[in-house]
């Protein structure tokens, strides 16, 4: 296949995925292979497109010009090609455990709920091939609405509230804030001593950045601060309220949003922008760096303490989650190679960290209807491998070699010195304290509870966890081990975008 | 498999994978197989290794080039001691038919080996963390509530300084160009951090507490385990990196005597013995200050360091594998729940006899040979005051691990205990590790010698052992010291003024961050939970009032909507006629 | 013609314009709504006065029979439907920012106005452009004496006839929104006798012979003004208000269910139709033969190009057609507001005229 | 495409009539429909008269892309003697516009008429609505200031009864009306003074020869045309609701006949939008010295403030209709915004918003309106959870609120873009970021319905939404379908906007290809 037809396949692929779903909508178990061909299939595309893209060949898409300087356009490259492999191959994994979670915990309306994953994965695909800001925009966009019924899947008032508050405040930042500094990017790369000129102005993705030398540091960062809070989905504070908010949904959404699609999304756009919009150069340059970063290490630091407090689990993991994007914020904003780099990285090692966390959040809830941390005394030893995976992917989270973690955490630290920011690694190791502080008891209260513990509560099913939903988590644990000694293939596929360190 | 092929193999790596497979393997015997032969066949690769100073299993990482595996003089000594005392542990475990415990001692002791055996600080960093949280379920395991909590505070400090080793890693990155440990100087950009790093792990004042705080709260087997890794580990780093720093000079120096105090007038023997760790390790740490190595004894001062850390794991290990049979047997390590062991426990009382014979230096015994080359070079150098110190807390560690372990756990009043023997596998655990101590003590057996040649500066340690070590007035000198300080327990006993074995817990420098860190917390979680309210409330009536303007002024009730009528419109006709008139006319003009 | 200073115009245009400004502020100023209806053709009278004082006759002229004549008929009905008096409004003195902004736009209007050329000044603008070539071209190109029917009805024939939908388009609005009229008609017996009663009721007597002289003049007139409007002041528009005078005199004196038989609303509301049908109808027949659209050359047929002598019969037709329509149109409209009006009221008591 | 040419372009017999054609098949319909026998068969005239108006439109555009400009002389006197009917490409957008919204109207308007007028004025409401768009196509075809005004008074009095009928026979309708009328009636009276002075300062009323006489003679200095300029700026202003003229709009958007609304609101302002382009741009010159203040200072902080008050105020309406009602006030900003740049990228950026909200306004109306039809529904309460029972209706709204949003790929996001680059070309800074705060804005007031469609839950006892018929949903989702398909190809308004600029500025745009 052309690179043009793979990207037209990564778009349709989740589409027809969709339609399928809705086609067999009276057979669940065709409906549910249709998920799970249609996601393996997708993954086949990303892996092709991706080994394309570390061939150095770059698919391209141009979909519609509608005006000068707005085309609808794709263009793949490193970045986008692992997020494309990242979301495209944890769908897998989500739909199997998706298949377990909903039908042991009896779920309603999963036709519509594998259809809207369909069109999630479609808008995240979409995300992540854009070749300029407005086709990512759109993406955005439909990311955004696409997941609203997923997330107010329950229909009671909680989750439509909480729906409410995410879409709300996803579409209120993105719209508000992402598409001014968006459509300020066109105009100032359009700006010429002479005026405007729309034959100039641009919001393509290139690589070295569009803004250098047209835009001063006050506009460039005025800029950066609007894309920094416009993209709400990285939940940097104090736009972070959606994530916790969102946890009303199912677990296999939650694990979809937090690992997998949106929040990532949300990131990865952070992470382009910073290395194709604004350059490390021109980034390192302008005193909107500091700003984003410093409110992404006080995100980092305070929503890990908010984590700390919850006793919800997911809530505990929504806390964490936000903590950790701000790894990827923080480290795009470092500007140097090794911190974009490290943000790279984080978003496939939390990606497979968090998204172990939180299927195995649902595998106890499935099992035994258990929310609450303080519930889950002495369970390990009715549920061992949930729980160790759940230690395992809890490493990975802290950044506790021999887990993918480490990597990225080593990454932005070493950004963070080549930046002259000391302060930056001063909060990663905080954070990884922190870390251990609301994480680690999770699993060890469960798996090794202290003497004198209250005796377990039985499961809520007879035979426990279903086995749909225990193999997932276990095979994305083992991913997080696995990533820690495959990082050379990412950094090698990813090194082309940051260059290398000076 | 080729021999290059197992040259290239850390064989802290062999033990890891033996560590996780006795994860799987059910059967006992089998496992025991694993757990004893994983150290033994790293041991023997170790041997097989034949050129130091050459960089084995080397990987590009992101960049970065890894080694993986690079032995020299000195590393090979401690990577031996973590071997040797891995299968010792190994045997000491073999009753527990616990494969969590037993996995998680390999690993944590194969990572120990890899760490020592490794070449760059990127690979240290790994197994690093890694003797972290795998050592960390040695403690859990206990399954008691303090020892989740001085678990978790354990496994917090110790990531703690895999961090800091790893920011610290950065900058050493970028100073050097590349990860290849050497020895730096403090003075370095960032360097500090790495030395905290090392510091924690190596529990110097103020940085210490972990270590009293979680050991003693380990399982029996645990705690034998942990003494000899984590401690040694930094004490190797720190003879890697920091050889010669002066500062270390009064850390160690400071770290032998002020553990003394509390070591003294403490109940837990097995806390006691955790005290006594820091001050062996203040040892260690004050001779690798020392260890100037442009001058002899510098290399005498490094060669002590070695000498003590190989003496110390075992000796060390011996009496908390000791503390470890008597807890097994009677469910308690207090000093003041036991006493008059000996009767039904002959052997360990035996075999702590020796370790507290080795650690307080008695000739003969393994302490011995290993301080005295640190104490030659102390005096030698002109470190006096430095020298008092050290003396001081022979005598100390003598009051304390050598006297007081051994008399109040198995001789003093009777308890009326009367347990059984230790299992056998602990007693040939145990009397190995005597073996040893008392091999490499006496000489003529060639023990010492053969430490000697393992050292880093061999041919230094055998003029020192060939001319000063076995010298009168040196082994005179020991011995005054160490019967002074008998006398010394004896007439503090009798008269009464030797702390009595009260139970209870005592204060330690933890107080000054725990106590204040708590309150911190504690009231940053206070100012948490009013600001958020009141943060939320000010933002609401904020936006309350932003809310009621907007809404005077364009609601369908407000201002804009009033009077929506033809009179109203018309004056503003009329006034944006008037507008563009003057306007027009203005421009005009 | 020179530029003459006429001390007889200038005071009677003061006299007027002072009359007017009079007027003016009554009206502003008094709350009887009757009044004011009366007020306002007052108002309407002396305008057309002045636009007499001014040579524009035929402004004056449809000023006297629109402003003065039927709108003040239709007013009295409209006001039958409401009270008779307005509320009180507050002083204009209070309200002193609307007269700020009135004074300040209006001296800016003056200032503006310093710039136009004097009224009747040969070489404005105004005389020297279109106005001149109408005056030149006219008596050739259309041949009506009226210059002013020449350019209303054949010059910009399409403005009149877009007057035209603007009258018919005003029917429908009363209809729509007042009603047809036939409410009252068909629905009321009661009228029918108090109809019967007022036969019988001396004190109109001489009004009923007066009108019924008048009635049938009125209407000639009517004609007179249409057919005659291209050699003398007047035309479709004046002439429809006129006829429509004449029923509505009809319908105030024999009651409105006489004038309804007599002239039934639903001719009333076709004949508009019909009336913007016969304007447009005749211009789409010059499209037909091959013209533009009321392009009355072709209304026989593509022209021959040969002299028309004094007389250009192919536009006098068209104008004469066009005027047709428009004098229905008119006609029919008025009447069918006032038959609205009327209908809506229940009795049109002696004491309220 | 040759054969859509031949099937769109009329027989030349029409053709050559077209201009007059489109204003007096409506007009000479309009006064038949008066005696068609019923409501339903009053319809189908209307339709077909709209059919028969946007044939005619399109067949003039096709003509005009052609050959530049088409003169139509009424009476056959040729201009300044005779009244001139001139398109050219600015005019022809408007046609277009006007017609096929027309035509989109007139279909929607069956069930909506059947429900809200009584039975025996339907008829008349056709022939009503017929002149009005009679009156709005002359308006837009004339080259005459003074036709205009007749066609301005022929629409504005269809369009006032047509308000007074009020939805549902709603009685505030009829005080809206009056509002409307005092209002629109001082808006034509200001017109026509203005036209007056300048007839007055040039002698003559066709509006090609009143530029060319003033340009000749730089009359641009006398205060007379300053004068003429201001009262026609302000007559016209106050028919396209320019702020704060627009006092009048609201109330009649909010209580008219569902079909009223939707066919004024895609239609009325945009006629007097286009009137005021071409007066402004026409029939004055942008290069008179008064002309740039008057932009600078009066009409662009006017556009700009209705940008923003009314974005304010439609965010806090409750009635669905005054929300839309003050977005288009608000949106009328932008037109004039981009007018007040003066230049032709800042027309092109008028013309095409204006086409493009009309698309947009026209399917909201009509959605809500369809909402109506079996239920007194108008506040957004009343929505709640409608989405449900009437999806195809609510996701018309939905893609129209999309482009009044202006989210990427719809065509009220290409409009605002061009509009964008065209104030950014002025330098204007503060432009952009009113036109970033009112989109921001419309994103809560459009949100607000359709959050209320789509995500809130129905109410007990709330009345019953059901799926619009089809009638109503042909129209709806061809304007709705076409906001999407502007807004990926936007080529066909943008050109014919882009051509228009070029034919009344003369200057040679190459913004985009599609122009030809």
């Amino acid at each position: 296949m052309s690179g043009e037809q793979l990207i037209i396949a990564a778009l349709i692929v989740p589409l027809f995925c969709t339609a399928g779903v809705w086609a067999f909508r009276g057979a669940p178990d065709v409906r549910e292979t249709v998920t799970v061909i249609s996601a393996i299939t997708l993954f086949v595309v990303a892996i092709s497109m991706a080994l394309r893209v570390s061939g150095g060949d770059a698919p391209e898409w141009e979909a519609i010009r509608a005006a000068e300087g707005f085309a609808f356009a794709f263009k793949l490259e490193p970045l986008g090609a692992m997020f494309a492999c990242i979301a495209s191959g944890l769908w897998i994994l989500n739909s199997i455990y998706s298949i377990g979670y909903m039908r042991g915990s009896k779920e309603k309306n999963q036709t519509r709920f594998y259809m809207c994953f369909g069109v999630a994965l479609f808008a995240a695909m979409g995300v992540a091939m854009s070749a300029n800001l407005f086709t990512l925009f759109v993406f955005y966009e439909v990311l955004t609405f696409s997941t609203y019924p997923l997330v107010a899947h329950k229909g009671d008032e909680n989750a439509r509230r909480g729906a409410r508050i995410y879409l709300t405040t996803l579409v209120g930042t993105s719209v508000g804030l992402l598409l001014v500094a968006i459509v300020g990017t066109y105009v100032v790369t359009g700006m010429t001593p002479d005026g405007f000129d729309a034959a100039q102005a641009t919001t393509e993705f290139t690589l070295g950045g569009v803004l250098e030398g047209k835009a001063s540091p006050l506009v460039g960062s005025v800029l950066l601060l609007l894309f920094a809070f416009g993209i709400g989905k990285a939940a940097l504070m104090p736009f972070h309220f959606w994530l916790p908010n969102a946890m009303v949904a199912p677990t296999p959404v939650s694990a979809l949003l937090h690992a997998v699609a949106v929040v990532k999304a949300g990131v990865f756009t952070v992470l382009k922008v910073a290395s194709y919009i604004f350059g490390q150069d021109y980034l390192a340059s302008i005193p909107g760096q500091d700003i984003v970063l410093v409110v992404g290490c006080f995100t980092i630091i305070v929503s890990s303490l908010i984590a700390l407090t919850k006793d919800n689990l997911k809530a505990r993991l929504a806390y964490s989650t936000i903590s950790q994007l701000s790894y990827v914020t923080v480290g795009a904003m470092l500007a140097t190679s090794a911190g974009m780099m490290g943000g790279a990285l984080q978003i496939a090692m939390h990606a497979m960290g968090k998204i172990t966390l939180f299927m195995c959040a649902g595998a106890i809830y499935v099992a035994t209807g258990m929310t609450n941390i303080s519930q889950m005394r002495g369970l390990g030893k009715r549920m061992p491998i949930v729980f160790g995976c759940f230690f395992l992917a809890t490493l990975s989270i802290i950044g506790v070699p021999p887990l993918g973690g480490s990597w990225a955490k080593y990454q932005l630290m070493l950004g963070a010195l080549d930046a002259d920011k000391a302060y930056v690694a001063w909060t990663l190791i905080i954070s990884s304290i922190l870390n251990v502080a609301y994480l680690i008891p999770i699993s060890i209260l469960a798996l090794m509870p202290p003497a004198g513990s209250a005796p377990v509560a039985s499961f809520k099913t007879p035979n426990g966890t279903p086995s749909l939903a225990v193999l997932p988590p276990l095979i994305t644990a083992i991913g997080c081990i696995v990533l820690f000694f495959g990082v050379n293939v990412l950094y090698d596929f990813l090194s082309p975008v940051f260059g290398g360190r000076p | 498999m080729s021999m290059e092929l197992l040259q290239e193999l850390n064989p802290g790596f062999v033990m890891i994978l033996a560590g996780f497979l006795s994860f799987l393997i059910r059967p006992a015997i089998l496992r025991a197989f694993v757990t004893i032969g994983g150290p033994l066949l790293a041991l023997i690769l170790l041997r097989l290794y034949s050129d130091f100073s050459v960089d084995h299993g080397v990987i590009s990482l992101m960049g970065i080039e890894m080694v993986t595996y690079r032995v020299d003089s000195l590393s090979f000594i401690f990577v031996l001691a973590f071997g040797i005392a891995a299968v010792l542990n190994s045997i000491y475990s073999l009753h527990i038919d616990d494969p969590l415990q037993e996995g998680c001692g390999l690993i944590y002791a194969g990572a120990a080996v890899a760490a020592a055996a490794a070449g760059d600080l990127l690979t240290i960093f790994i197994f690093w963390e890694l003797t972290a949280i795998s050592s960390v379920f040695l403690i859990w395991r206990s399954g008691t509530k303090a020892a989740y909590k001085a678990g978790m505070r354990y496994l917090a400090i110790q990531i703690l300084s895999g961090v800091l080793l790893l920011f610290g890693a950065t900058f050493y990155l970028q100073n050097h160009g590349d990860l290849h440990v050497r020895a730096i100087s403090l003075q370095e950009n960032g360097a500090w951090l790495i030395f905290i790093a090392l510091g924690i792990k190596a529990a110097f004042p103020f940085l210490h507490n972990w270590l009293q705080d979680s050991y003693p709260k380990a399982t029996p087997t645990g705690a034998v385990v942990l003494s000899a890794f984590t401690t040694k580990l930094a004490v190797y780093a720190f003879a890697r990196l920091f050889p010669g720093e002066d500062i270390l000079i009064y850390i160690g120096a400071a770290m032998t005597i002020f553990p003394v105090f509390f070591a003294v007038i403490e109940n837990d023997l097995r806390k006691v013995l955790a005290y006594s760790l820091n001050n062996q390790v203040g040892f260690m740490i004050c001779a690798i200050g020392m260890a100037d190595l442009s001058t002899e004894y510098g290399r005498y001062a490094l060669n002590g360091a070695a000498a003590h850390a190989f003496a110390h794991i075992m000796y060390k290990g011996l009496l908390f594998m000791t503390m470890g049979a008597v807890l097994y047997r009677t469910g308690t390590a207090k000093a003041s729940e036991l006493g008059g062991l000996y009767r039904t426990m002959p052997l360990t009382a035996l075999f702590c006899l020796i370790g507290g014979a080795s650690i307080s230096a008695f000739p003969l015994f393994s302490g011995f040979i290993a301080k005295s080359m640190t104490m030659s070079a102390a005096a030698h150098e002109g470190y006096i005051i430095v020298w008092c110190m050290l003396l001081f807390a022979s005598a100390g560690v003598l009051e304390h691990s050598g006297i007081k372990i051994p008399y109040f756990a198995f001789f003093s009043h009777d308890s009326g205990k009367r347990p059984k023997e230790a299992p056998f596998n602990m007693l040939l655990a145990m009397g190995c590790a005597a073996f040893i101590c008392v091999a490499v003590g006496v000489p003529g057996l060639g023990g010492t010698r053969w430490l000697y040649s393992l050292l880093p500066y061999a041919e230094s340690a055998q003029e020192y052992l060939d001319h000063s070590l076995w010298t009168t007035d040196h082994v005179i000198t020991q011995l005054q010291l160490l019967v002074l300080a008998i006398f010394a327990f004896i007439l503090l006993k009798r008269i009464g003024l030797y702390p009595p074995e009260k139970p209870g817990t005592i204060l330690d420098v933890d107080w000054i961050y725990r106590k204040p860190g708590f309150g911190i917390a504690s009231w940053a979680n206070n100012v948490w939970a009013r600001m958020g309210p009141a943060l939320g409330e000010g933002m609401s009536s904020l936006f309350g009032v932003f809310q009621r303007r907007l809404t005077f002024a364009f609601s369908p009730e407000g201002q804009m909507s009033r009077g929506a009528l033809a009179g109203v419109s018309a004056i503003w006709t009329a006034i944006i006629l008037g507008l563009v008139l003057i306007v027009s006319i203005l421009s005009a003009i | 013609m020179e530029e003459q200073f006429v001390p007889s115009v200038l005071i009677a245009n003061i006299a007027l314009m002072s009359m007017l400004g009079v007027i003016t502020i009554a009206i502003i100023r008094m709350t009887s709504l009757f009044g004011i209806v009366m007020l306002s053709g007052v108002y309407s009278l002396v305008s057309a006065a002045w636009f007499q004082a001014m040579d524009a006759v035929d402004v004056s002229f449809t000023e006297a029979a629109v402003g003065a004549g039927i709108s003040t008929a239709l007013y009295l009905g409209a006001m039958l439907l409401t009270v008779r008096k307005a509320k009180p409004t507050k002083g204009i003195l209070k309200r002193w920012a609307p007269l700020l902004v009135v004074i300040g736009t209006g001296s800016a209007l003056l200032y503006a106005s310093v710039d136009l050329p004097a009224f009747g000044s040969l070489d404005s603008p105004v005389n020297t452009g279109v106005g001149m070539q109408y005056m030149e071209v006219s008596p050739k190109e259309v041949g009506t004496p009226n210059v002013v029917t020449a350019v209303l009805a054949s010059y910009r024939g399409f403005d009149t006839f877009g007057e035209t939908v603007v009258v018919f388009i005003a029917g429908v609005a009363v209809i729509l929104l007042i009603g047809f009229g036939e409410r009252a008609l068909a629905a009321s017996n009661w009228r029918g006798r108090e109809d019967d009663d007022a036969q019988g009721d001396d004190s109109h007597l001489i009004l009923r012979v007066v009108s019924k002289l008048l009635i049938p003049l009125i209407v000639l007139y009517a004609f007179y003004v249409h057919f005659h409007g291209e050699y003398s002041p007047g035309g479709g528009f004046q002439a429809g208000v006129i006829f429509a005078v004449a029923i509505m005199l009809y319908s105030l004196i024999f009651g409105l269910k006489a004038a309804m038989t007599a002239f039934p609303p639903v001719w009333a509301r076709v004949g508009a139709a019909m009336g913007v049908a016969i304007y447009g109808l005749v211009g789409v027949i010059c499209m037909l033969n091959g013209g533009r659209f009321l392009d009355y050359d072709y209304i026989f047929g593509p022209p021959s190009g040969e002299a028309h002598g004094h007389h250009n019969w192919p536009q006098i037709t068209g104008i004469i057609g066009v005027e047709v329509g428009v004098v229905v149109a008119v006609a029919c409209v008025m009447i069918t507001a006032f038959y609205a009006f009327a209908g809506r009221t229940p009795e049109i008591r002696d004491e309220d005229w | 495409m040759t054969m859509l040419a031949d099937l769109v372009i009329a027989p030349t017999v029409l053709a050559m009539h077209a201009p007059v054609l489109l204003v007096i098949a409506p007009l000479l319909v309009g006064a038949a429909t008066v005696l068609a026998p019923s409501g339903r068969f009053a319809w189908y005239m209307a339709v077909a008269t709209s059919a028969f108006c946007l044939w005619m439109g399109i067949s003039l555009a096709m003509e005009v892309s052609q050959n530049g400009v088409v003169s139509y002389h009424m009476g056959g006197w040729a201009p300044p003697r005779g009244i001139e009917f001139r398109i050219d490409a600015l005019n022809s957008l408007a046609v277009v516009i006007i017609s096929f919204m027309g035509l989109m109207s007139a279909i929607y308007a069956q069930p909506a008429v059947e429900r809200e007028i009584r039975i025996e004025k339907r008829p008349m409401f056709y022939t009503a609505y017929q002149t009005c768009l009679a009156g709005l196509l002359g308006i837009v075809l004339t080259g005459d200031a003074f036709n205009l005004f007749v066609f301005l008074e022929i629409s504005s009095i269809a369009t006032y009864v047509l308000v007074a009928l009020g939805a549902g026979r709603d009685r505030r309708a009829l005080t809206a009306s009056f509002n409307y009328l005092i209002l629109g009636t001082i808006g034509a009276t200001f017109f026509v003074i203005g036209v007056g002075f300048l007839y007055a300062a040039t002698g003559t009323l066709n509006m090609a020869d009143m530029a060319r006489i003033m340009e000749a003679d730089s009359l641009h200095h006398s205060r007379v045309v300053q004068a003429g300029f201001g009262f026609i700026v302000v007559g016209l202003g106050l028919k396209a609701a320019m702020f704060p003229l627009h006092q009048w709009l609201p109330p009649a958007y909010a209580h008219a006949p569902s079909f009223v609304t939707v066919f004024l609101s895609s239609t009325a302002t945009k006629a007097a939008f286009y009137a005021l382009a071409r007066f402004m741009f026409s029939v004055f010159d942008p290069t008179f010295s008064f002309l740039e203040p008057v932009f600078l200072y009066v009409l662009a902080p006017l556009a700009a403030i209705a940008m923003l008050a009314c974005s304010f105020q439609a965010v806090f309406q409750t009635d669905v209709r005054r929300i839309l009602a003050y977005s288009s006030v608000a949106q009328v900003g932008y037109m004039l915004l981009g007018l007040a740049t003066g230049t032709a990228a800042g027309l092109t950026a008028g013309m095409f918003h204006m086409a493009n909200h009309a698309l947009m306004k026209g399917a909201l109306f009509m959605a809500v309106g369809a909402a109506a039809l079996n239920a007194s529904v108008w506040k957004v309460s009343h929505f709640n959870g409608a989405a449900a029972r009437a999806p195809l209706t609510f996701t018309g709204l939905a893609v129209a609120g999309f482009s009044l949003m202006g989210v990427p790929l719809t065509a009220g996001f290409l409009s605002k873009w061009k509009l964008l680059e065209a104030t950014l070309a002025e330098g204007w800074w503060w432009a952009a970021v009113v036109i970033g705060i009112s989109s921001f804005l419309a994103l809560f007031y459009v949100g607000r319905i359709m959050q209320a469609a789509f995500f809130a839950k129905a109410e007990e006892g709330a009345p019953e939404i059901k799926e619009a018929p089809f009638v109503v949903l042909l129209p709806l989702w061809l304007l709705a379908g076409l906001n999407i398909v502007f807004g990926l190809n936007p080529s066909l308004p943008l050109g014919m906007a882009e051509a228009g600029a070029r034919a009344v500025l003369g200057v040679d745009l190459n913004i985009s290809g599609g122009a030809q």
